[in-house]
């Protein structure tokens, strides 16, 4: 018995393995800011990666100097952040769906020409409502 | 005998010589920025209230200094309050602070006094002008500039509020902005005398350049010196140093390259240049009539008594190195001595009573200028003399203009030939313009007489025979032209409705003219040898030297006699001879045409020449390279456009992308 | 002599929680022993959730019908005493009802979580010293923490069943949560700066000396109130019913429940009532403390004489009373009177007592000693 | 012996399932399941806070991300509609090019840790580390002490609140698309539905 838990003890996670992980979480949420097309879908992969960030934190700061607490500290700005960004960007989010009717990043360029992609929000949005009832209707037919 | 001085201690006025031009200063910003809308009342009283204050102050240094050097005696250089105000580097520092020796203070009474009553005077001219808060702004901005630059201790600040003292001429000139003629007289006199202060900073710039190369050899031995009369240590820009003979020395020694002409009188020609300018010598006097634009007390103040005058001071200031140079300071005399002439001429045939003002102003500052020119280091008559009729024409003159300008009041008009009569009509003004019109012809025992004198003396008594006969030419036909204006102006029928309705005008304006013809009759009699002076020997004040007085007054009657004789009774006699004249008449008439060969000069040759050529020049090829660049960048902003999605997340993964290509090079570098 | 002074003079107290005797059993080897903690613990914790549903589900029918004149329940066992365990039998009987255009798996995930969120509470309160599962040196914070969950529960649940009423309600019940939550919150915070410590273990010990409802002068008392709104807010009680006001949203969230998944609903929020009421005993009233009067005395001996449970347990049914006299007593309030009451009036009291609190314990202002851990 | 094991199994436990959470939140097409992952996905990582010593920070992370941030995300998901319909997948140029960048990142950090020669200290003794050490430590003005920043995420967090609740107003007012909406002086206080606003500016047909 003691023998199994001795072998099982032995894939102990280091410093090493703890940043492996955190690495990945990163990488899945960077996949997800580069591929996700709704705005709070991206905001969702943000708070992964900054979850993982703030881990980092607490990481390094138990592996590496363990007499100090100065990675839960930073770890807790790092979540006070998160809180102020969230917020904020829910607020636009919210503000954006209300003016011109999805919060597809897709549709977020306005940048680019302004003349062609943008002819104020009725028009904009009959078109938009009207795809959303399509998608609406869609998913709930099959 | 050396008077022993303390800079630590002085007198109250003299440890507040700042106060002079912070009076002016103060009331400049607040009357242009505070009052000016609230009342035009207070505006004008503010402003004149400053001056007034600037003059006592002025006055409490003349007493303080006189006392502290009695006349007669040295009158050493003292800077008695100075702050640093551009280092350098350590040995190279600029200051500002006030000067105050003979001249400086002479000056600054000039400036004080006459500023005062033009204030003073405004209050009742200007009255009902929707300017008139502006105008007062501007006038303390003017005084506040005159007195700065009269306090320069050094030639860098003189240089820095000769041009502020050019831009409240140009504003002032320009006053009446919604006159084109105005526009473009002060256009006029800004570029003319920029043209000329062009010359003056090379001078400046000469002059200090190689004032700090010789610093440290000819710097100890000045500092020694003055060290007790001056609050911040010597400066290569200092008018002490520039001037000293240790300086001096060694500067006329250089030559400038090979062509046998002392680096010295370069750079003195160069500073006359700026003086001439200003002083509105030939050819640089043609700003100077058409500065007339502008209102008659800004004539009266800065363009007869203050700021022409500045060109003047400039020269008197730098003597010692025009008299070392002594080329430079014949340039000085002959261009002073054709001026005066050349001017003169003129205005025997003006018909603006302003113009002819002006060229009797252009004319007298070559008086100026020639008695400056006739003057050496060894007998300084000249310089004394030059200073003498600066002090009685500023008094003179301004009375003159400032009686002018009421005699323009009351008529409307500033032709001489609408006017004609007056002399019932406007008592005052007759009266004190006649004292005027006696001072400048030189007639006994009025200011005129006694400066005029001694400029002639000093002429004479230098050998410059040549020059005292144009002087003593120029007086007569001063004297005819005043005379001609006084007539036409004062006698003889009413020509016009305007002038057979003139009215007397109020009291604040014939108060200072009153105050100046005082001054006109006494000036004469300030024994100004005792107080202005320079080099070790004083000038002698000989008293009334017949030998000089008599061609001078006889000049002068001869003047008034052919002026009785031409405009007494109807104008016949003088179209007569106007006639006879023919060409003669009209080429003098014409100002000899010198502002149409200006017109020629810069219309035809330069424009044609040089302007158009380089406006291709910057048309093709440098706007073109501007172009080409400004094309390149579009187009190779044309080129990567395909990686402006508008989307956020296209720019992430560049941003990922190129984050990570850094990361892998830096950690490759790193490895 | 009070109560913890003179159990340590006999030698007898010692605060010992479940999980330190399992750990202490692991130590030792014996697995078995562990494994009984264990089970122990969970059964425990299953019991609880049990009888506490059965009693307070009858506790409200029977004192909702005395409150009327009425008698409630009387037919199914001596006074009804059945009827609750009749109606549990009937509920998980029922069939289980899904709306055909629901997001099925969130559906069936939301009643989970708000029971996951409760039973995750009851863990760590100390129900006597020496019966309590986990003592978390975070616990007030662990507590405030959990319910958090209990939030996402009822947002799914009103947002999965893909019925405006439901999803409606759901929204409602989601800001009035999160916002009294927060004046719960500073509630609380009186408290651990009182007794310096998060917790509930030694928040109870620091009791010893006087209860914080009274000890603290005036502040304990303003803090106890306003928890107590705050809480009964939380917990969509009467008059804070808005998410589910039968009148204006059919049933809010739960709407779309039924059977088992309504059943888990349905206990939470009866579980949830004790779990406020035992936090707000265990926080202002001294948790399994005695009343005591003064120091020593007869009366303060036979009141040590009641077990610890007896007294936790009593402490926490009269606040439980409380709150569901509170039914019967107030009107329900409108959407914009509640924000107003938690934003304009509960949320500003909350800040100034917190800071005056602070000021009282930064400046010792109160005559009783803090135990500082 | 029975400690490091239980510790071992629980890190490998809960590290899969917060990469599987953490898929989840990027790859699920409804919105909605997406939070409730990313919900699980933070209180997963809770759980590592508390393998790590760091009970307090566990609390703090469930308290706030639970309780805060996944709640506002459900609630914006719900005011958006964006849980209601299926989101579009992306585009496979655009899944190719983030899972290629994804996978470089991760290749590169996991090969920086790798290499990369950490000193790692093990005092045997862990310093305290709750609320009353992180306490301190915020609020210490001294060297190493964190009063600054502390102060200068109080006024973010202020500011966000503020801008938040601005930009997030009901009406826009006319000519104005973004601001302040409704309760300044002149606006109007009227919510007016996409359908009749003015196309140009953004407010009410006037």
């Amino acid at each position: 018995m003691n023998q199994l838990l001795a072998s099982i003890a032995a894939y102990a996670p280091g410093l090493r393995e703890w940043l492996l992980l955190t690495s990945v979480i990163f990488s899945i949420g960077l996949y997800g800011l580069l591929t996700r097309r709704n705005a709070v879908g991206i905001l969702l992969a943000v708070e992964l990666m900054l979850n993982s960030a703030a881990l980092n934190f607490v990481i390094f700061n138990r592996f590496c100097m363990p007499a100090r607490i100065d990675g839960s500290v930073m770890a807790i700005f790092v979540i006070a952040v998160a809180a102020a960004e969230v917020v904020v960007g829910m607020a636009i989010f919210v503000a954006l769906y209300r003016y011109r009717g999805t919060v597809d990043v897709n549709r977020m360029d306005t940048m680019k020409d302004p003349v062609t992609s943008f002819e104020g929000p009725v028009a904009f949005n009959k078109e938009v409502l009207d795809n959303i009832n399509k998608q609406y209707k869609s998913h709930h037919d099959h | 005998m050396t008077t022993e001085i303390d800079i630590q201690h002085l007198g109250f006025a003299l440890r507040h010589v700042w106060l002079v031009p912070a009076f002016p200063l103060v009331s400049f910003v607040l009357v242009g920025l505070f009052l000016r809308p609230l009342s035009q009342k207070l505006c004008g009283i503010v402003a004149t209230l400053a001056v007034f204050s600037s003059w006592m102050a002025a006055c409490g240094i003349a007493c303080e200094y006189y006392t502290l050097c009695p006349p007669g005696g040295e009158h050493p250089v003292l800077v008695p309050w100075a702050f640093e105000w551009l280092r350098y580097q350590p040995g190279m520092t600029v200051n500002v602070g006030v000067i105050v020796d003979p001249i400086s203070v002479l000056l600054m009474l000039v400036v004080t006094t006459v500023s005062t009553l033009v204030h003073l005077y405004s209050i009742g001219y200007m009255k009902g002008d929707t300017g008139f808060g502006r105008f007062f702004a501007y006038l303390n901005l003017f005084t506040f500039s005159m007195l700065g630059l009269v306090a320069a201790p050094n030639i860098l600040q003189m240089y820095v509020f000769w041009e502020l003292v050019g831009v409240s001429s140009f504003l002032l000139i320009g006053f009446y902005y919604q006159k084109p003629s105005a526009v473009a007289a002060s256009k006029k006199a800004f570029i003319v005398t920029r043209f000329a202060d062009l010359g003056f900073l090379v001078g400046v710039l000469t002059l200090g350049y190689f004032g700090y190369t010789l610093f440290g050899g000819a710097a100890p031995a000045i500092t020694a010196r003055t060290a007790a009369h001056c609050a911040m240590p010597l400066q290569p820009f200092d008018f002490l140093y520039l001037t000293s003979p240790e300086f001096l020395a060694r500067f006329g020694a250089l030559a400038a390259g090979s062509t046998g002409i002392t680096l010295l009188t370069v750079a003195m020609v160069l500073v006359f240049m700026g003086a001439a300018g200003k002083s509105a010598m030939f050819p640089l006097h043609i700003w100077l009539p058409d500065a007339m634009e502008g209102p008659t007390p800004v004539s009266a103040l800065i363009h007869a008594a203050t700021m022409v005058v500045a060109g003047v001071y400039l020269v008197a200031r730098m003597f010692p190195a025009f008299a070392v140079s002594g080329a430079a300071l014949l340039v000085v005399a002959y261009v002073g001595a054709f001026t005066s002439l050349f001017a003169a001429v003129i205005g025997t045939t003006q018909d603006d009573i302003k113009r002819v003002l002006a060229f009797s102003t252009l004319s007298q500052l070559g008086y100026m200028m020639l008695a400056l020119g006739v003057a050496t280091m060894e007998s300084p008559l000249g310089y004394t003399a030059s200073m003498f009729h600066l002090f009685t024409h500023a008094c003179f003159k301004a009375l003159l203009f400032l009686g002018a300008g009421a005699v323009i009041h009351a008529v409307h008009s500033n032709e001489i030939w609408d006017m004609g009569g007056l002399r019932k009509k406007m008592p005052i003004t007759h009266f004190t313009f006649l004292i005027a019109t006696l001072a400048i012809s030189g007639f006994w025992p009025l200011s005129g007489f006694f400066s005029k004198d001694e400029i002639l003396a000093a002429a004479l008594g230098n050998g410059h025979y040549g020059i005292f006969a144009v002087a003593l030419f120029v007086a007569g036909l001063t004297a005819f032209y005043m005379f001609r204006i006084y007539l036409v102006t004062f006698w003889g029928e009413h020509r016009t409705d305007k002038a057979s309705h003139a009215h007397e005008i109020p009291a604040v304006m014939w108060i200072p003219l009153a105050i100046l013809a005082v001054l006109s009759v006494v000036a004469g009699y300030v024994p100004m040898a005792k107080f202005v002076s320079i080099g070790a020997e004083h000038a002698e004040h000989h008293g009334i030297n017949f030998a000089i007085a008599i061609p001078a007054t006889l000049a002068a009657l001869l003047g008034t006699g052919t002026a009785l004789l031409l405009y007494t009774g109807s104008g016949s006699r003088a179209d007569a001879i106007a006639r006879s004249l023919g060409g003669v008449y009209t080429l003098v008439k014409k100002k000899f045409y010198v502002d149409e060969v200006y017109l020629f000069v810069t219309h035809r040759l330069i424009f044609n020449l040089v302007s158009r050529p380089i406006a291709w020049f910057d048309r093709t090829v440098v706007d073109g390279g501007v172009n080409v660049s400004g094309w390149a960048t579009r187009a190779s902003g044309h080129l990567f456009s395909w990686m402006q999605t508008g989307q956020v997340q296209s720019y992430g993964s560049w941003y990922a992308a190129g984050a990570m290509l850094v990361l892998l090079v830096l950690w490759a570098a790193l490895i | 002599m009070t109560y913890l002074t003179l159990a340590a003079t006999q030698g007898a107290f010692k605060t010992v929680t479940v999980s330190e005797r399992t750990a202490q059993a692991f130590a030792d080897g014996s697995w078995i022993l562990a494994l009984v903690y264990i089970l122990a613990a969970v059964g425990a914790l299953g019991a609880l959730v049990t009888v506490v549903g059965l009693v307070l589900i009858y506790a409200e029918r029977k004192i909702a019908a005395h409150f009327q004149c009425r008698l409630g329940p009387m037919r199914v066992g001596w006074h009804g005493i059945l009827q609750t365990v009749a109606d549990a039998i009937k509920l998980l009987l029922k069939e289980d009802v899904i709306p055909e255009r629901a997001d099925k798996a969130m559906h069936l995930l939301a009643p989970f979580l708000s029971m996951m969120a409760t039973v995750m509470i009851l863990g760590v309160l100390p129900y006597s010293p020496i019966l309590q599962i986990v003592d978390l040196n975070i616990g007030v914070l662990y507590v405030t923490a959990i319910s958090g969950f209990g939030v996402m529960g009822i947002l799914l649940g009103g947002w999965s069943s893909n019925n405006k009423w439901s999803m409606v309600g759901a929204m409602r019940a989601g800001a009035q949560i999160i916002s009294y939550e927060i004046s719960a919150t500073l509630a609380l915070l009186v408290v651990v700066l009182f007794s310096g410590s998060m917790s509930l273990a030694e928040i109870v010990q620091s009791q010893d000396a006087g209860w914080w409802v009274w000890r603290a002068h005036g502040v304990g008392l303003v803090a106890f109130i306003i928890f107590v709104i705050a809480v009964t807010a939380e917990i969509n009680r009467t008059p804070f019913d808005i998410p589910e006001g039968e009148s204006e949203l059919a049933a809010g969230f739960h709407t779309e429940y039924s059977g088992l998944r309504f059943s888990f609903f349905f206990l939470a929020e009866f579980i949830n009532m004790f779990v406020v009421s035992a936090m707000a005993i265990t926080l202002f009233l001294g948790g399994w403390m005695p009343f005591h009067i003064g120091t020593g005395g007869a009366f303060n001996g036979a009141m040590d004489l009641i077990p610890p449970v007896l007294w936790f347990f009593g402490k926490t049914s009269a606040v439980v009373f409380l709150i569901m006299w509170f039914r019967w007593t107030f009107p329900r309030l409108r959407v914009d009177q509640l924000m107003y009451l938690e934003w304009k009036v509960l949320l500003p009291i909350g800040f100034v007592n917190l800071f005056a609190a602070a000021v009282v314990v930064l400046y010792n202002l109160y005559p009783f000693p803090i135990i500082v851990p | 012996m029975i400690g490091p094991a239980i510790y071992t199994v629980m890190f490998w436990v809960v590290a899969a399932s917060t990469v599987l959470f953490a898929l989840a939140v990027v790859n699920t097409r409804k919105l909605l399941r997406a939070a409730i992952a990313l919900m699980a996905a933070l209180s997963t990582t809770a759980g590592f806070y508390v393998m790590l010593d760091a009970q307090f920070l566990a609390g703090v992370q469930v308290l706030v991300y639970v309780g805060g941030i996944v709640v506002l995300i459900v609630f914006a998901i719900m005011l958006t509609r964006s849980g209601e319909l299926l989101e579009d997948h992306p585009t496979p140029e655009r899944r190719v090019v983030g899972a290629a960048i994804s996978i470089m990142f991760l290749i590169l950090s996991a090969a920086a840790v790798w290499v990369s020669p950490f000193a790692e200290y093990s005092t045997g003794k862990t310093p305290p580390n709750d609320a009353l050490s992180i306490g301190k430590a915020l609020l210490d003005p001294g060297p190493g002490g964190y009063v600054a920043p502390f102060e200068v995420i109080s006024l973010l967090l202020l500011a966000a609140m503020i801008g938040g609740i601005v930009i997030a107003r009901k009406t826009p007012p006319p000519n104005q698309p973004f601001t302040s909406g409704g309760d300044l002086p002149g606006e109007t206080d009227v919510y007016t539905p996409l359908s009749q606003r003015d196309p140009k500016r953004g407010g009410p047909v006037s």
